[in-house]
This record gives C-alpha cells, structure tokens and sequence, in this order.
C-alpha cells in the first residue's frame, strides 16, 4: 500500500518534471518560461520527494529530504524572481498573445 | 524497484538534457541562465533517486550541498551582468548579418535561432533588450525588430527607461 | 562494455576537444576554458583508473588527487582570470592574435 | 534481469555524450556569455557523473565548487572583460575603444569608430571582446590551420585512448594497501585517511598553492571598486537565510568526513560559496577586519598543518607522522583550520584584488 502509493508520487513527479521542460524549450518568451521551471519543477521535486520520503528509513532521513525540498524551494522562489527582475530591468517585454 | 528507480533517473537526466537546448537556442541571457536554474531541480532529484537506488545515504549530502547552492549562480548573474552588450542579450544574429559575411560557426547558429519557431510564433518577438546606453542601441533594436509586426510598437514601448 | 570505461574514454574525448581549442582559439577566457576542459578529462581518467576492480571499493588515493586537483584548478582559474584582466588593463587586449602589432 | 544491468549504462551513455557535446558547445560558441553558461552546465554534469564513478567526495566538491564559486567567478570576470560594462573595475577609454577596432582591420566601421571618439559608441558592437560576430576567422585560427591542428591532435589522443583501454585490467590499486592499515590513520574514512595522513605532505603542498595563487590575485592588483546597488529584498532575505546554513553545512561536513565523504575541501568549498552570496548580496569585510584577521584566516591551514608536521619531529617521529593516539585530534585541528583557510582563500579570489 505504501508502496504503491510511493510509485505513484514518483511517477507523478516525473510528469512535473517534463511538463517543467516542456514549457522551458515551448513557452514564448523568458517570463513565461520562468513559470514553468520555478512551479512545475519544483512540485515535481516535491513529489519525488515525498514519495521517497515514504520509503526512508528513520524519521532524521526523511526530515533531511523535505529539509532539501524546502531550500530548493526558496533558491527557486529568490532566482526567479531575481531574473524577471533583471529581465525586466533590460527592457525585454513579456509576450502578449 | 531498482529499475524504477532507474528509469526515472534515465527520464529525469533526458528532461534535463531537453532543457539544456535552451542555452544553445537563447534568445537572451536570462534565458540561457534559466538552463542552470532547471539544473538545481532536477539533478537534486536524480541525486536523491540515486542515493535510493544504489543505497548510497552519502548522496543526500551531495543533494542538500547542491540545493544550498542552487541559487548562486543565478544571483551572480543578475548582480554582475548589468553592462551586458546587446550581443549577449539574444541579438548577436542580427548583427551579424549587419556587418559581415557569417563564418561557418555562428552561421548555423544564427540561422537556426532566427527560425520562426513553429507553434511559439511570439518567439520571434522577444529578446529586443536594449543596452545600458539607450540612444545609440535604440537604432539597431527598431532594425532588428522591423522583422516582426509589432516591432514599431515594441520598441517605442522599451525606449527610455532601460539600464 | 563497462560504464567506468566510458567515462575514462568521454575523458580522452574532453583532453582532445580541450587540447584543439587551447590552440586555435584567440580570445584568452575560452583558453581557460578549454584549459579547465582538459583538466577535468585528465580528472575523469584519473577517477575512472580508480574503479577498475569490478565490484570492489574504489582505490582512494587518485579520488583523493582528484578532489584536491578540482579546488587547486578552480584556484587556478581564478588565477588566470585575474591576469587577463590586468593584461586588458594594461593593454586593452584580450586576445592572442598572430598579427598584433602591440 | 537485463534491465537492471542496462539502464545504469544507458544513463552513464546519457552523461558521458552530454558531456562531450557541452564541452565541444562551449569551446565552439560564437558568444561568450553562452560559452560560459554552457561551461557551467559542464561542471554540474560532471557532478553527476563522480557520483556515478562512486566518488562522492568529488561529486561534492565539483558540485559545490560548480554551482557556488566557479559560475560566479567567470560571470563576474566577464562582466569585468566588457568594455563599457558599469561595473568593471577601469572605464575603457575611447582611445582604447578606437584603438582596439582598428586592430581589426577586417572590420571597417568607420561610423562606429568615430562614434567611439566621441565616447557615446553603442558598446553593442565592436568590443576587445572577440565576440564581433563577423566570421569565425575573427575568433580563431584560420580554417585550414583549425584543421591542421585537429589532424594533428588526433593520432596522440587516439594513443591515449588506447593507453587507458590496456589499462583495463582488474586491479585493486592501493585500494588494500589503504584498508590495510586504516586503522592507524585515525579516521575510518579511507579519502580523507589518505589525505591527511598517508599522503599529508600533498595536501600541505595543495593548501600552500591555493594561498600562492591569491597571493599571485592579490599582487595583480587592488580590490575592485564596490559600486553594488543594494540587494533586492528577496536576495537579502535568502542570504540571511542561506549564509548562515552553508557554514552550518560546511561544519557538518568536515565532522562527518572521519567516516564519510566529506572533509576539508569539500567543506571548505561550501564555505567559500556562502562568501560569494553574501559578496554578491553587497555584505562587506569591515575595514578593520580586513588586516590581519583576514590574513591569519588565509594561512591558518598551512600553518596549522606545518606546525602539526614539524612538532611531530620533536616527539621523534617522521614529518607529518602523527604519534600513536593523536591521530584524530590532530586531523581535526588540520581540517578545521583547512577549512577556514579554502573558503576564505576561494571568497577572496572571487572577490579579487587585495583589500
């Protein structure tokens, strides 16, 4: 049961993550893109994560992994939003339709 | 288990080289860094997959270094290359095809990126950034931009405020 | 086919590719590139010799080169980046070119 | 199960060709910045493959290194290459500017070399940078000479491919000898046994080259003028908030290096990344600790390791000899004071000039 729960979260997490690529190489221009990596990505890793986090062997190894997740977590909020910042900053104009 | 894990891993590391194509394709320097951004994501999910999948506890050391880190290089980025010229910004091709004949290097490249992109048919009109020195830049932007529809509009949009 | 001996041999590919632009690329920053290309090829064979025994504990002493070899090239790169900065100070160069006359 | 045996290959045929094409991107790239970028994705795959060839400690410190100091390093030395960039450390002159076009005289820019003389050129073109897009000539070699080279190269690269593919033989290396006698090291982590014990006098020689090359930084010239705009609230926020756990992070590595992968240089590493973030997120030495507490904080790991490997003389053992029973101190006091010393030296040769 629990295992089979895992599979599903790491499965899960897997579709975030090409849905993360996906839109880096298909979206129009870097805010847009900016999106996909920061969201998709990151719940990709949230999922794969607590699907191992399921597995872990003591209570300190799964802290450790949501520990992992939760920093990724504020590096990804802070450089997207620094580098839209920047964008911005260099007059690149998001896409309109 | 071990194969799932595997397999995962294999997808995981082919997303990521998926993404690596966008620092090849640009346009702009924000998004080449972006290509590093996806790299903290999916490789401290590969690392913590593979630290599953051959029982290896020390990768999750490896993993947490690499989520601590994730961010620096993208702060060094947007602290450091303010001054950037237009060149870097995505518009490299156009001049190229301004001044001089195109050697066989960036000739590939330059045709490739100015290829209407398919089903992104905004893609073409992005990465007119303009230079820390608006005047002189504003020129070679609204010849650059005469390539798409709203070129006019875009750049007299952008004009003043950049830098 | 070994996986360890690929990576020994994706190493002599990098020696090759960082050995063929340190000599025919002008712009000083991309001969330190391809001179940190090199050194991870070099790291790379070194790492792969370690995990030659199949199945046993890797050998500890080139892991141990290696790892003070990546702080020292980073060191080293830094170093590098330093002089040509100073060289473009001094003389507003940046590269190596056969026919300049400075 | 033959799944099982080719999927890891699969995947180490994935890293090992992602390499190859990333190194040949980046040493090819018409464009700097993407070189750089490219470089760096470089450094970051290679990461990936250490922990594949089961050298973690390598994995830890390429990934530390790569994703704290090397990235920041060359982007901020490129910013510092561009011409007109606000934030290098001289203003190119015009004269400069000018000069440095008619050092190329395939490009005739007669417009721009005079707009350049009145000092209000679009730095956007023409550059002592090589990246002038015109013609692959400009940046390399001439074609036939490219050639030439690549011809040339091969037959020795070949050979060396060759040498490693003999090479091949199951061997155990010094692997035995090394689990042999790790019980007198002090530490049950064979890497860092072998560093700072069996083959101490190396690292003593590495920690003195990383001081020789920010002495050769510092001899260059004066620290860069600090001209950083205040942080964005959100990088303020992070940095307060990563600082101080890289350095928890750093400490917690070189514990756990007695019996895992972990130890001075990967420690040292992290910490020299959490030097760089708060550098770039406009945190500043105060003046008064830029004097000797900093220099101390540099040479504190050669002295401390030199020290360790003289006294030992006195007790009648051989250089570097720890006695029976003083081997684990011994290694902690060196890699603590190791530690201090890399992050510090890889902070101030990010940061660059002497104080």
């Amino acid at each position: 049961m629990l295992v089979s729960l895992s599979i599903l979260l790491l499965l899960a997490g897997a579709v975030f993550f090409l849905a993360g690529t996906l839109g880096l190489l298909r979206f129009p221009d870097v805010y847009t893109r900016l999106h996909a990596l920061t969201k998709a990505d990151n719940l990709g890793l949230g999922l794969i994560v607590l699907g191992l986090m399921l597995q872990a062997d003591s209570l300190a190894a799964a802290g450790k992994l949501l520990f992992i997740w939760l920093l990724l977590l504020a590096a990804s909020a802070t450089a997207g939003q620094l580098v839209a910042s920047w964008a911005q900053g260099k007059g690149i104009k998001p896409w309109r339709g | 288990m071990q194969s799932l894990y595997y397999s995962l891993i294999l997808f995981l590391l082919l997303t990521l080289v998926a993404g690596l194509w966008r620092i090849r394709r640009g346009p702009t320097a924000a998004d080449r860094m972006l290509a590093a951004q996806l790299f903290g994501t999916t490789a401290t999910a590969i690392l913590l997959l593979l630290a599953e999948a051959s029982t290896a506890p020390a990768l999750h050391d490896v993993a947490l270094v690499l989520a601590l880190l994730a961010a620096i290089t993208v702060t060094a980025f947007t602290r450091r290359v303010r001054g950037l010229r237009s060149a870097d910004l995505g518009l490299v091709d156009a001049t190229a095809g301004k001044d001089a004949p195109v050697g066989e290097a960036d000739g590939e490249d330059s045709a490739r990126s100015r290829k209407p992109l398919g089903a992104c048919a905004g893609e073409r009109r992005e990465g007119l950034a303009r230079d820390a020195s608006p005047d002189p830049a504003s020129d070679l932007a609204s010849g650059l931009s005469s390539g798409s529809a709203n070129g006019s509009a875009n750049s007299a949009a952008g004009g003043g405020h950049a830098g | 086919m070994n996986s360890v001996l690929v990576f020994a041999l994706a190493g002599v590919g990098l020696i090759l590719l960082g050995l063929h632009a340190l000599l025919v690329q002008r712009h000083l920053l991309r001969k330190v590139l391809a001179f940190n290309v090199i050194s991870s090829g070099i790291f790379l064979i070194l790492a792969g010799l370690a995990r030659r025994a199949p199945g046993a504990e890797p050998d500890p002493v080139p892991q141990a080169m290696v790892l003070t070899g990546i702080v020292v090239a980073v060191a080293a790169t830094a170093l590098a980046l330093a002089m040509i900065q100073a060289l473009r100070t001094a003389t507003g160069r940046t590269r190596l070119d056969d026919d300049g006359e400075d | 199960m033959a799944w099982l045996n080719l999927l890891p290959l699969a995947i180490d045929l994935v890293l090992a060709l992602t390499l190859l094409w990333l190194a040949w991107r980046a040493l090819s790239s018409p464009d700097l910045f993407r070189a750089v970028v490219l470089f760096i994705a470089l450094g970051l795959v290679l990461g990936l493959v250490w922990v594949r060839l089961d050298a973690v400690d390598i994995a830890l410190a390429e990934i530390a290194l790569g994703a704290g100091v090397t990235g920041a390093l060359l982007l901020a030395a490129l910013a510092k290459l561009q011409p007109g960039a606000t934030d290098s450390a001289e203003p190119a002159s015009a004269a400069e500017f000018a000069a440095a076009l008619e050092g190329d005289p395939d490009t005739p820019r007669p417009a721009l070399a005079e707009r350049a003389a009145t000092g209000t050129a679009p730095i956007a073109l023409g550059s002592t940078l090589d990246e002038r897009p015109v013609g692959a000539a400009a940046g390399t070699a001439p074609i036939a000479l490219r050639w030439l080279i690549a011809l040339l190269l091969i037959p020795p690269c070949i050979g060396l491919g060759l040498v490693v593919w003999r090479l091949w033989v199951p061997a155990p290396g010094l692997t035995d000898l090394v689990a042999a006698r790790l019980d007198e090291s002090g530490v049950t982590y064979p890497v860092t046994a072998v560093l700072l014990n069996f083959r101490g006098y190396d690292t003593l020689l590495e920690l003195a080259v990383l001081l020789l090359a920010l002495i050769g930084v510092w001899s260059l010239s004066p620290a860069p003028h600090l001209d950083d705009a205040e942080p964005e609230p959100a990088l303020a926020a992070l940095s307060r908030l990563l600082a101080p756990l890289m350095i928890l992070v750093a400490a917690y590595l070189v514990w756990i290096g007695a019996q895992a992968p972990g130890g001075a240089f990967q420690a040292g590493s992290v910490l020299g990344a959490a030097g760089v973030l708060l550098r770039l997120s406009g945190w500043r030495l105060s003046p008064r600790a830029t004097g000797w507490p900093l220099r101390l904080a540099l040479v504190l790991g050669v002295a401390v390791f030199a020290f360790i490997g003289l006294a030992v003389i006195g007790l009648g053992q051989p250089l570097l000899g720890y006695p029976a029973g003083w081997a684990k101190p011994a290694i902690l006091a060196i890699e603590l004071a190791a530690t201090l010393s890399i992050g510090t030296i890889l902070a101030a040769l990010f940061i660059g000039g002497r104080p």
